[in-house]
């Protein structure tokens, strides 16, 4: 394992502590708990958004939170959840009274520190809603069994939007299940990657293998073989992602480009064209194009496809907000 | 051992973070190949902060508050889905046992069963879902039918234990349904659920333990 | 080499097609060439600031053709500097009746080619002034013989902003002279990277082994060794850093961490965080911290460090300008 | 071979473009222990655009012109240090030839002090300074005291090229100045400047050519 860190067990903290000192005019932490993360900039009224999840993903999860974005985060450990307490903790400290969005990734630990985070919060009569990203077509047949993967970008930047309109919980709530019901993605991973604590990776690829349908934590994929070009792979991905939502000619869409990490930004621009070409030569419009890292994977290798339908002019209104944050920002 | 008292805690579940010591290989192994490869390092983990916990949460004569306080601080320290499955089964079980100072067989099958809703609570399982539950259920089942007969505490651990070895076996037929095994239903014919698996190594630490 | 494309010969310019896919409304190409990026936003009056240089560093150099920021860039194949010709064509197009400002590395090849480039526009009475990033302290004893790296960044902002204040071109050569007299940076690699028409990479490291110096193109560093912790190599890199270039207690500075390309947004975090104790100890103060890749080698794993003393506060305002490309926006 | 007239650059070119495919890898590899290891590449490249470039860039009667412009032409292609270098060595070399029909001794001489002029002007180097300069301005040298004292094309060739050999050896002994050997002078000693032995092949071939 080659890794630019100090001790591994103190990967995850170490790691927040540097956060905090390079952004600490926009992000804090309450009870004296570093992976109780929130924005500096509260906003009264406005529906609180919380999201959060394991380590190893940056800007998942945590990089979302700032203006017009999210508003808190629990932080786990490298690919873990946080817990219900630190969940709590953060709500009770973004919440500005217009109740809570809890919006995550559709992984059964998160799920149940969310729902005893949630549990907690009625009896302080405090409003929670949740909802999860579901977005990875590979990972199962059955929606609501998907993993939530680089996708619920764009559930942030809708909901994100909507509360920054002082929309009311429902509102926020909608907008983000409207990004959920349009999205879909699809990864692959060229290389594994290594938690600190373990030291070795999971599983191994050959030198010329890739996985296709990898999930980001390096849960197995739906073919390993060898390394396909950039076209098959935008080829066989949006054809995944068609047939599981079909997008007519003359409809829009926005597309996602995601590295996994140790992948070039260069490469993902390649892919990017060859995935414009295909939507091009069937007919669909592209509205907006995102390139770069979204969900990663630590130094995992490889990249994943979104595609979000447009469903109408207010979600174009959504992802044309501007946007702020320590790790992302939208002009 | 005929009764479980509130001092004999830290034994019992420094027992079980040595078993989990023990296994923590084998069950990451198991776990790499249908998910993420963690579920040794959080188990072990989880139970060798439980005696310390314990100690610190103790409620005089309340075993049952003792271990619902424990189990909480628990689901902060390993908040991965078994992690957070083995805290609510502690909570729940606890939670059943609330104002009791002891465990004696009737109140041992309680506690499991108390443990097995707490997993199907929180995990929206049922039984037949190929997870942990399955191990946990049939160890209750087993434990309340021997117990009600008045059988001793061995007795009933000792049926608790067989009961989670048999739900345990059970799963090799069953189809994954939640999450990252979801996906790869075919690798997952013929071999254990590795949460059922945790679920068979726990009662048997239990019952070696209450028949030390 | 396990690479996310198609053509290995056509990298390049598969690139460049996928970035103008996904850009097209913020920049353009001229003379039918993909390699002559220009700012798709010129604004009349204003000093063109036009860089170039080797592909395989995204998203420098051209990632930061935006507003506030650079005006023009030539593309070269995988490192290696644009031609003459690109840059001249790009240069007539960005023009706008100020002058303008050749910023790029000190590479020989680039040094040349911008060299002839200014000739030819001298033939039109066009003036040009050049000024290089020379940061790379390790890459040599002598300051006029660095290699510019990272910290180039420093100069595009400064540059940049003085620019957008519509100075003369004299007032944008000088700020990017403060910024450049005021920058060192230190890097070091864990891991090569592979140039997609060679194929294998030219030089190797252990299992645990890493090159304290290395250059952004692979250049062998100053020593190879065991791989260090985070701490150990802020303490080296601020040390060299600061022998050349001193900062008194109560002197502010900026920092850059950057990532070569594979090493993890986590390892950088922990990195500047580590960077920032040993400099709080110093009693230096941090004016801005900034984290992320800046100026990659493709997938080299890796990192490198930037100070840049604060001259004045003058430099300040430079850092605080918001600016927006599609590769990097500060709001 | 007694004189090189236009028709005769395209096998030229072809000759100098064969001899860096044979020795592409040799200067790949030397490049890489101090530099990028691109040498090879952009050397095969450019010279293998150049029978192309002299063809498009024919000017009936006037070889200096046709050396410049395809000169040019390669600049774009190759825009490499060492290709833009070897470029500007042809313009140069082709200014100071412009307006003649041909080559003969006297003006390979005049052909090869612009080559090397191009190359101290466009790299602002100097002779000493360990680069394709001391091959190529000792084999200009050479080449000026042979066909002053009235010596054939053949012989001029000849000379020139030991010029180069030993220009090339001599960079063995002296400290790299520029840019990425700079910084490693222990790993340059004893041991040629890779672009200088680009400027070695590049003479040997030129004389092999005119030779044959
Ligand atoms: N919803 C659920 N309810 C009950 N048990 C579950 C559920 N989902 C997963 N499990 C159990 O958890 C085990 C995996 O545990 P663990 O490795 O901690 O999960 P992860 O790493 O995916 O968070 C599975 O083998 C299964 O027995
Ligand atoms: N300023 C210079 N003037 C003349 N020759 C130079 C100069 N800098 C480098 N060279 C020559 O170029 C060679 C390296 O060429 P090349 O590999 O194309 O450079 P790079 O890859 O660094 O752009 C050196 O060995 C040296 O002979
Ligand atoms: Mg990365
Ligand atoms: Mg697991
Ligand atoms: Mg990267
Ligand atoms: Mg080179």
């Amino acid at each position: 394992m080659k890794k630019i860190i100090n001790a591994p067990e103190n990967y995850t903290d170490d790691m927040l502590k540097g956060i905090y000192r390079a952004h600490g005019d926009q992000v804090k932490y309450v009870n004296d708990d570093l992976r109780c993360y929130c924005t500096a900039k509260k906003k009264d009224g406005k529906v609180a958004i919380i999201t959060g999840g394991g380590t190893g993903h940056l800007p998942l999860f945590l990089g979302y939170v700032g203006e017009n974005l999210l508003d808190g985060c629990g932080v786990g450990g490298v690919f873990q959840s946080p817990s219900s307490e630190q969940i709590y903790n953060v709500s009770k400290e973004v919440e500005a009274g217009a109740g809570i969005l809890y919006l995550y990734g559709n992984y059964t630990g998160d799920i149940m520190n969310f729902d005893m985070a949630a549990e907690m919060l009625e009896m302080d009569d405090i409003e929670v809603k949740s909802i999860v990203g579901a977005d990875d077509v590979i990972s199962n047949k059955d929606p609501a069994l998907r993993r939530g993967v680089a996708g619920i970008f764009f559930m942030y930047k809708c909901a994100g939007a909507k509360a920054a309109e002082m929309g009311s919980l429902d509102e926020v709530l909608n907008a983000a299940k409207k990004a959920k019901d349009n999205t879909r993605t699809v990864g692959f991973a060229l290389t594994p990657c290594i938690i600190p604590e373990i030291g070795h990776s999971n599983f191994t690829l050959e030198e010329n293998e890739m996985a296709f349908g990898m999930g980001i934590h390096g849960e197995p994929g739906v073919w390993n073989g060898p390394v396909k070009t950039a076209k098959e792979l935008a080829e066989e991905a949006v054809k995944e992602i068609l047939d599981d939502m079909p997008v007519s000619s003359g409809e829009e869409v926005s597309i996602l480009i995601n590295g996994l990490g140790a992948t070039s930004l260069e490469e993902l621009y390649i892919l990017s064209g060859n995935v414009s070409e295909i939507l091009d030569s069937k007919g669909i419009k592209i509205y907006r194009t995102f390139v770069g890292e979204y969900a990663t994977s630590m130094e995992m290798a490889g990249a994943s496809i979104s595609i979000l339908r447009i469903a109408d002019d207010e979600m174009k209104k959504w992802l044309d907000m501007p946007v702020n944050t320590p790790f992302y920002s939208q002009a | 051992m005929e009764k479980i008292g509130i001092e004999d805690l830290p034994g019992l579940f420094e027992a079980l973070a040595g078993v989990f010591a023990e296994k923590k290989d084998e069950l990451c192994d198991m776990d790499a190949k249908m998910g993420d490869g963690d579920l040794g390092l959080t188990m072990e983990k989880g139970f060798s902060a439980m005696p310390g916990l314990v100690k610190e949460n103790t409620e005089e004569g309340n075993i049952g508050k003792t271990l619902f306080k424990a189990g909480s601080r628990m689901a902060a320290i390993v908040p991965s889905t078994m992690g957070t499955l083995m805290a609510s089964g502690i909570m729940e079980g606890g939670k059943r046992l609330n104002g009791e100072k002891e465990m004696d067989a009737s109140k041992f099958a309680l506690f499991l069963r108390g443990y097995a809703d707490g997993i199907k609570k929180r995990g929206k399982c049922e039984v037949g879902d190929r997870t942990v539950l399955d191990a946990i259920d049939k160890a209750a089942s087993k434990a309340e039918e021997k117990a009600s007969g008045g059988a001793s505490l061995a007795e009933t651990a000792l049926a608790a234990k067989e009961g989670a070895e048999e739900g345990c076996e059970a799963t090799k037929d069953m189809k994954p349904k939640f999450g990252k095994a979801a996906v790869h239903e075919a690798a997952s014919i013929g071999v254990c659920d590795q949460g059922a698996t945790v679920g068979k190594y726990l009662l048997e630490a239990m019952c070696a333990f209450i028949s030390a």
